[in-house]
């Protein structure tokens, strides 16, 4: 790779729409930014706020969670709990200084691999052009003491 | 201790494949280097790359390992999961491990195949497989559930898919209990004349089926019956019916029409007559109802609403009027589910400029089917509203509240073949009449359909390309005094064109029932956007739901000919049938369960699920899985603010492991210790 | 020193607000049984050992040190690490010690901002030529030298090994009593201690465990300030909208808060299977918010559930009000705390 | 040029640590009191609801958190200016009584106590709670124990929890008291009377009958002319939970009488770059360093500087306890007022007046007919925008000052603590104290336990680190030659206690 910054993205996709949507982006060879990096869930109702958080600890750049559309989850209503919970998450997020654009959601259905790998991409760009989040480091790490400590008047 | 925080790296023996699927993997990631890279792993303990390990040499290399080097754990670097996700845990399990000591890194659809960059591909590869390997050491050896089938089966809807699949399962020596909520089963197909494109005589084909049902020793019919209550699982489902009062005693009525007969109180049949034709207050919808005992209306009873009257008792030879009646709930046991509710025909007053129940000569499609039925209120004959004039134009006109932006974008399916009929048959009763089909596109997939279309093109039938923009009796120019002026643009001539008729005749579109949410709530299955019932999978399991158990069949799933309803009842019938001889279920182990004695009994998670599989003990103040009900979804387990509810080969540590595992290019070295400053 | 044979004890304070002190005090008489059996090693709270005192001592000298206080600067960090050389059993006592507590939502801000705040603007600073306190001063006598103040706030385990975590802000004296009742007979007469690691004084199911509110199915339309309702003194607060974090709190004080009205706020962190006490407290109220249906449109959708979410006030104020040194971010990217 | 360190490092968290600067001639050339601590609650208050500052600010201090949820509330009061109901003011005042007994009789049987009952010179390892019970007898450490626990129970039944209550909100109060509390709350009152008269007995019978305490307490050493601050109602008499600030001069005269909102305009805070904690003065009268007198700003909240800066106290018997301590340490009355006593040691003595006071509130307020109606939690609509609210905290005038936006959330945070206000005159104390005691290098044991008592008496709440319970500042004073090397090591411990 060229030496621009390459963000890592975790993907939490649900089994039976984005993940598909994600297979059927691949079998009909759909090329999309490499970054994103899946995770299987049965439902993006199972995406506990904790997993989002450990991939953003664990120096993951964005975190994208991707489900069935409002009305077509296959456990009826998961999607709408993942929604709810993604609203909140999003307030705290904010307060935690964690830009919007690195945490998304995404409904596609298990037909819709094109508007999956369009999504993927348009996030790393957003991404991209945030930089690295690389949380250990950057906020905790000394480095950011020693930057804190610059800061000072 | 916690179920979260990552226990103790547990020494596994992992095998790792990696599948270069020929050059399709191969092709843009370095396989070599992706199993050279992962050996050093410390769980793993043999990594190897093979040209494709679906093949049976490369399931024998897996099953050969876990025989020889002992391995405990299973990762498969390859394909989608969704593709060879059963063949790799079978071959896991030949070689002696529990299937789910198995995980799957998926690095062709989600890999090889989604970018060019051969190098982000292979660091994208280490990733995923990587993550496996950190995901299956943690891994459980999981056992499916067994179930148990009682072999009776619940059917809702005694409409021709109903009438089938009971009549399938009855014949096959299994008990159905059918329930319909009107006084007599036929639904839909007993209301219309003829059914395209034979022409043969709808009520000729469906009465002995219905007679059928009513005589089968196996099957149980609820007439004027509903659900109300459907508590358990697949195999085990109790079921609620409340039975209406009919005001009649079932065991004592001969069905001899008498009380009907003398009934002084006449009222408009809104449902099986479409409002065209009368019925009385104590009626059968047609004479051949199944079962033959009627219902009695009390909103139109004369005694009811006054007091007085009480003639059908008295002419009553078996004492069967029984006024004092109540609706009676009825309680039983079934194994399968099997919903035929059928449709709600889209009401044309939605579209004003239709001028439908306005404009007197506009008539509805079941308007038209009462009217030509022999037996309906003209015998049959084709007149306008005045009840004797005869048209000599008429209008049909297709895709009314179908296939349009503004009603249902979705094709109805069937008006196009009825439309045809209708055509066919004015032309049969009015020889004389000009009969106009003004449609979109005609569309008539179907045995038979295509050649009955060209057989109407013969007939002389006028068929205009468009869509009708306005119905209406203003008349502009000569000729179209007292007509209903037919407007819209004729795509094929590319103008505008007013078309005088004397009777328009709108072909109706299929909407799902007006109550299907609630319906499907109670089963807890879900809805489309249209309020249809959603099937399992669109092309491999259309008559199955994501509720183990729970069947639907004809148009309650979507637009269909009676043919298609036939074939899906009967469909639905062979599942459940298939079922009911195995005996017993197994299922999937990816389920949820609760650490009862770490459980707080806050109640977060009890009306989480959506198969209220979550039960409370009131006594224990804690809640607990109905396993059997849980769909795996993991939505509690996620909720659970105590973190006392693990989803099976979902779980925290699992996912986590994962986490770790794919993130292993960025992970921070510093440790936490030193971190924070 | 001499040494008459019974255990050694030591209590210390690193960044804490004395609290903890006083709860042990709270355990009234039975303070004089805990000077009968152990030997004070240090305890600025009973004896007047120094830290020159403990330096003396051989490594592992001390048999059981509380330690409460969070980390907030070097000299706390410098104590932390030689109390842990000095002690067999390090145990982080009470809610700053264990995961920070109140001091470290100095988290949710930086040092630069806090510095700011205290010295410069504020309604009654008088600080034309800009002071602020240094490391080192330099005063016409010699230097003055003062601890540095670190930038972010970390708890006891994050700068030594801990043997035991005591939970609590501060630690209920009941609980207080029946720990020390379980060192000592570990101590006297060899009774098995718990295992290393391990959360002592206070139970391993949530708070609602201990309530005596009517629970029933959660189904919560909005979230009200505590002074917007007056709440049914028998129902469950959070059934009621009031934010009540009793279901994502371990517990063991007996559901206090809960009791006179006030919402849990947390302060014995997260039960067992918890790693994140706010993150599962943002699932567990999210989740159960009875708003936006399957059916609704997508936008729609989206607006009700924001609407919704929009009636809790501060949501990583509220839910990490005492963790969020042991919360998986454990601070904020500088300064967007208050935002 | 020696140096001697004074470093209680044992109590890191918000400890004092002294440095005295000795002259070639072995004289104090100066002395610094550091405050190396600091929490940053204004900052990281805001963005916060306002709401939860009574359950936040307590953090600040576990020894009198219900000050600060006291002043707390107060504040919320005023930010959604609602005016508490009667039953509510009284409620909380008498939560805030019970308060006041317990935390003065830590202090002065824990702290202040054993120098006096055991002498400043007596054997260090004796000198603490457990060397007053044996020395007044084991039944009156119990006493001590028994007040403290009983009025515990009354702050965990009213505040909900007995450290760091939770019930105050805008306006009201989580909690009504039951008429059963009621009961069981009027007999702890009346043997909280009880035991406040029997502390002034034993204070009478071991320092006022022993000449050379007495000598010791108007000694110059421990005298300060400054100016006092104090809370008072509307008959400028002493009130802890509500009324106006008034502040006296050392001549006695009142400087200004101002409404608590109005604080900013009276004082302000310096900061110096050798101490975390700010030292704040009055305005009216302006800084001019660390020195006493009419023209510094410097002033005292205290006990004593509450009553020095009243005319007298509300309840009976308090009220002639206060006349008692003026006719007692020679001071004149003058139109209706008595002159200002100076002498800090003095400050015990009008602790137990004011203990005296808080137990005779306590049992006026729960025998209040209305005391137990159950209408305490108002709901509240009004838009907040600012709020001060101020309470008299045991150890000096409290204030927390909050704005915040439409919705409540807060945009700025101000705190005066109640040992901030002494910070200044604690270091001149302890400077005076060390000039009076250090002569030519020579340094002896006592100047370790004065130095402290001159600390000790304004039981500093530095984050209330310093409030311990067998009141010792553990000391150590090192003395190095010229060169720093270690020479000599006075300390005051004992290898056992």
């Amino acid at each position: 790779m060229n030496d621009q910054f390459e963000p890592v993205i975790v993907g939490f996709l649900c089994n039976w729409c984005s993940y598909r949507a994600a297979d059927l982006a691949g079998t009909a060879r759909i090329k999309y930014a490499p970054n994103l990096r899946p995770i299987r869930v049965m439902c993006s109702g199972r995406v506990d706020p904790q997993f989002v958080l450990q991939a953003l600890r664990n120096g993951a750049d964005g975190v994208l969670i991707a489900g069935c559309h409002p009305g077509e989850c296959h456990y009826v209503n998961g999607n709408i709990k993942a929604l709810r919970r993604f609203s909140l998450l999003k307030k705290t997020l904010e307060q935690w200084g964690i830009e919007p654009e690195r945490v998304q959601l995404l409904w596609a259905s298990a037909s819709e691999g094109t508007i999956l790998a369009a999504a993927v991409d348009r996030m790393t760009e957003e991404v991209r052009a945030l930089g690295p989040l690389r949380w250990s480091e950057k906020v905790l790490g000394e480095k950011a003491a020693v930057q804190a400590a610059l800061e000072e008047v | 201790m916690s179920e979260n925080k990552k226990s103790p790296a547990v020494q596994e023996k992992v095998g790792v494949y990696v599948c270069h699927c020929g050059s399709n993997i191969a092709g843009t990631i370095d396989v070599q280097e992706v199993s050279d890279w992962i050996a050093d792993n410390p769980n793993v303990v043999v990594a190897r790359n093979y040209e494709f390990m679906c093949s049976s040499t490369g399931q024998e290399l897996i099953e050969n390992d876990i025989k020889e080097k002992g391995l405990t754990r299973i990762v498969v670097a390859s394909c989608s999961p969704h593709m060879h996700e059963k063949t790799f845990r079978e071959a896991t399990e030949r070689g002696g491990l529990n299937p789910f000591l198995y995980e799957m890194a998926n690095i062709r659809e989600h890999g090889s195949w989604a970018t060019n960059d051969k190098e982000a591909a292979t660091i994208k590869a280490k990733a995923l497989v990587n993550a496996a390997v950190e995901r299956v050491v943690h891994h459980a050896a999981l056992e499916k559930i067994p179930v148990d089938i009682n072999p009776k089966t619940l059917i809702v809807g005694g409409g021709i898919a109903g009438i089938t699949a009971a009549l399938e399962l009855a014949e096959a020596g299994h008990h159905v209990y059918l329930v319909e909520r009107e006084g007599t089963i036929g639904g839909r197909m007993a209301q219309i004349d003829k059914t395209f494109p034979t022409l043969d005589c709808s009520a000729c084909i469906l009465t002995p089926k219905m007679v059928d049902v009513g005589q089968n020793d196996n099957i149980t019919l609820l007439s004027y019956s509903e659900v109300e209550g459907v508590e358990g699982y697949i195999g085990n489902f109790n079921i609620t019916v409340r039975k209406k009062a009919r005001c009649v005693i079932e065991e004592l009525c001969t069905s001899c029409g008498i009380c009907e007969e003398k009934c002084p109180q006449k009222v408009v049949d809104e449902d099986y007559g479409a409002g065209i034709s009368y019925r009385k207050a104590i009626y059968r919808s047609f004479p051949q109802a199944v079962p033959g005992y009627p219902v009695l209306d009390k909103e139109n009873c004369t005694y009811f609403q006054t007091g007085k009257c009480k003639v059908c008792e008295k002419v009553c030879p078996t004492e069967a009027i029984d006024y004092e009646q109540e609706d009676q709930l009825i309680n039983f046991d079934v194994g399968n589910i099997i919903l035929a509710t059928g449709y709600d025909l889209f009401d044309a007053r939605r579209i004003p400029q239709y001028g439908y129940g306005r404009l007197a000569n506009v008539f509805s499609s079941l308007e038209f089917e009462r009217m030509v039925n022999a037996s309906g209120p003209t015998g049959g004959h084709i007149v306008l509203r005045d009840g004797e004039t005869e048209p000599k134009s008429v209008a049909i006109v297709h895709c009314v509240g179908s296939r349009d932006q503004n009603y249902n974008e979705y094709c109805s399916k069937v008006c196009c073949m009825y439309s045809l009929k209708f055509a066919h048959l004015v032309h049969e009763h009015l020889p004389e009449a000009e009969v106009y089909n003004f449609y979109i596109d005609m569309r008539t997939p179907g045995k038979g359909y295509e050649e009955f279309y060209h057989r109407l093109l013969n007939e002389g039938t006028h068929f205009v390309r468009g869509r009708v923009a306005e119905i209406t009796d203003a008349d502009r120019q000569p000729g179209e005094e007292g007509k209903l002026i037919v407007q819209g643009e004729n795509t094929l001539l590319g103008r505008q064109q007013r078309t005088p008729v004397d009777m328009v005749i709108l072909s109706a579109g299929i909407e799902a029932r007006h109550d299907a949410e609630q319906v499907s709530k109670l089963f807890k299955m879900g809805c489309d956007y249209d309020g249809f019932f959603n099937e399992r999978h669109p092309k491999l399991a259309p008559v199955a739901t994501m509720t183990d158990g729970v069947f639907i069949a004809g148009a309650c799933q979507g637009p269909k000919d009676i043919p298609e309803t036939v074939a899906q009842g009967a469909a639905a019938a062979s599942q459940v049938a298939k079922l009911i001889s195995q005996g017993t279920v197994m299922m999937e182990p990816i389920r949820a369960s609760i650490r009862e004695e770490e459980c707080s009994g806050c109640r977060i998670c009890n009306n989480l699920c959506p198969y209220n599989a979550i039960e409370f003990d009131e006594e224990k103040e804690v809640s607990r899985v109905i396993t059997a009900l849980c769909q795996g979804c993991g939505t509690c387990v996620a909720a659970c603010p105590s973190g006392v509810i693990d989803g099976a080969h979902f779980t925290n540590t699992q996912v986590m492991a994962e986490l770790e595992g794919i993130l292993w290019d960025v992970q921070s070295d510093v440790s936490a210790k030193q971190e924070v400053l | 020193m001499t040494d008459n044979g019974k255990p050694k004890l030591a209590m210390y304070w690193a960044s804490s607000c004395g609290g903890c002190e006083i709860s042990v005090l709270n355990i009234h008489e039975n303070i004089l049984t805990v000077d009968e059996v152990f030997d004070i090693a240090f305890f600025p709270c009973i004896a007047d050992f120094k830290v020159k005192d403990v330096e003396s001592y051989p490594d592992g000298y001390i048999d059981v040190c509380l330690f409460n206080g969070a980390i907030r600067n070097s000299e706390n960090e410098e104590m932390a690490h030689l109390l842990r050389r000095k002690s067999k059993v390090l145990v982080a006592y009470g809610s700053c010690a264990y995961e920070g507590c109140i001091p470290a939502l100095s988290n949710l801000t930086t040092k630069q901002a806090t510095f700011n705040k205290v010295y410069f603007d504020n309604p009654s600073i008088d600080n034309p030529d800009k002071v602020l306190p240094q490391m080192v001063t330099e005063v016409p006598e010699g230097d003055l030298t003062l601890p540095n103040f670190y930038h972010t706030v970390k708890s006891l385990d994050q700068v030594v090994d801990v043997d035991y975590y005591l939970p609590g802000c501060p630690p209920e004296p009941p609980q207080i009593w029946a720990v020390l009742q379980v060192v000592v007979g570990a101590l006297t007469e060899g009774k098995p201690l718990p295992p290393a690691g391990a959360i002592i004084g206070a139970g391993t199911t949530a708070l609602c465990d201990e309530c005596t509110r009517e629970k029933k199915e959660k189904a919560i339309k909005r979230f009200y300030r505590p002074y917007e309702i007056q709440p049914d003194p028998d129902q469950c607060l959070l059934e009621q909208g009031i934010i009540c974090m009793g279901i994502a709190t371990r517990s063991g004080c007996g559901a206090l808060c809960p009791t006179v009205g006030m919402g849990c706020r947390g302060c014995y962190g997260p039960p067992d299977g918890v790693e994140d006490q706010g993150a599962k407290m943002l699932s567990a109220i999210a989740s159960v918010m009875d708003v936006g249906h399957e059916s609704m449109e997508e936008d729609d959708l989206e607006e009700v559930i924001q609407e919704a979410m929009d009636s809790i006030a501060d949501p990583i104020g509220t839910f990490y009000r005492f963790s969020m040194s042991h919360s998986i971010l454990k601070r904020v990217k500088n300064g967007k705390g208050d935002a | 040029m020696e140096r001697i360190t004074i470093d209680p490092i044992t109590r890191l968290e918000g400890h004092g640590k002294i440095e005295i600067f000795l002259n070639e001639e072995g004289n104090v050339k100066n002395a610094y009191l550091q405050i190396p601590e600091l929490r940053g609650f204004e900052q990281f208050s805001i963005g916060r609801p306002a709401e939860e500052m009574p359950r936040i600010t307590n953090r600040i201090c576990g020894v009198c958190p219900e000050a600060h949820h006291m002043a707390a509330t107060k504040a919320l009061d005023a930010l959604f200016d609602i005016e508490p109901s009667s039953v509510v003011k009284k409620l909380r005042e008498l939560f805030y009584s019970s308060f006041y007994v317990t935390d003065h009789t830590v202090h002065f049987y824990a702290l202040g106590g054993p120098d006096f009952v055991l002498g400043p010179d007596s054997d260090p390892a004796q000198r603490n709670i457990l060397g007053v019970i044996h020395k007044v007898g084991v039944d009156i450490g119990k006493q001590v124990i028994e007040c403290r626990k009983r009025n515990h129970e009354v702050i965990q039944m009213l505040g909900g929890r007995g450290v760091h209550p939770v019930a105050g909100l805008p306006g009201g109060w989580s909690k009504a008291m039951t008429p059963e509390e009621q009961k069981v709350i009027l007999e702890f009152a009346q043997q909280n009377v009880e035991f406040a008269l029997f502390s002034l007995k034993l204070f009478d019978d071991i320092v006022l009958a022993n000449q050379a305490y007495v000598d010791l307490i108007v000694s110059d050493a421990f005298t300060h002319q400054t100016y006092y601050m104090g809370m008072v109602d509307d008959q400028n008499q002493v009130n802890f939970y509500d009324g106006m600030i008034r502040v006296t001069g050392p001549n006695g005269k009142e400087l200004v009488k101002y409404h608590a909102k109005d604080y900013a305009d009276h004082i302000a805070e310096r900061v110096e770059p050798w101490s975390y904690l700010k030292f704040p003065y009055l305005k009216d009268v302006g800084w001019n360093g660390f020195v006493d007198g009419p023209d510094s700003g410097v002033y005292c909240a205290t006990p004593l500087s509450r009553l020095n800066a009243s005319d007298g106290m509300t309840t009976p018997q308090a009220q002639e306890h206060f006349e008692r301590f003026y006719e007692t340490l020679g001071s004149k009355k003058t139109n209706g007022r008595y002159a200002p006593v100076h002498h800090r040691l003095a400050t015990h003595w009008a602790r137990l007046v004011e203990l005296l006071y808080a137990a005779e509130r306590m049992l006026e307020l729960v025998q209040d007919p209305e005391i137990t109606d159950p209408n305490v939690r108002p709901v509240v609509t009004s838009t907040p925008t600012e709020g001060i609210g101020c309470v008299e905290a045991p150890r000096g005038t409290l204030t927390h000052h909050y704005k915040t936006d439409e919705n409540g959330i807060l945009t700025d945070v101000n705190l005066i603590v109640g040992t901030t206000n002494n910070n200044a005159p604690i270091a001149m104390s302890i400077k005076k104290a060390a000039e009076g005691l250090i002569k030519n290098g020579e340094v002896n044991q006592g100047l370790l336990n004065q130095v402290e008592m001159a600390f000790r008496n304004y039981d500093p709440c530095m984050s209330c680190a310093t409030h311990s319970l067998p009141g010792q500042m553990p000391l150590e004073i090192q003395i190095r030659d010229h060169a720093g090397n270690l020479v000599d090591t006075l300390s005051q411990y004992v290898d056992q206690p």
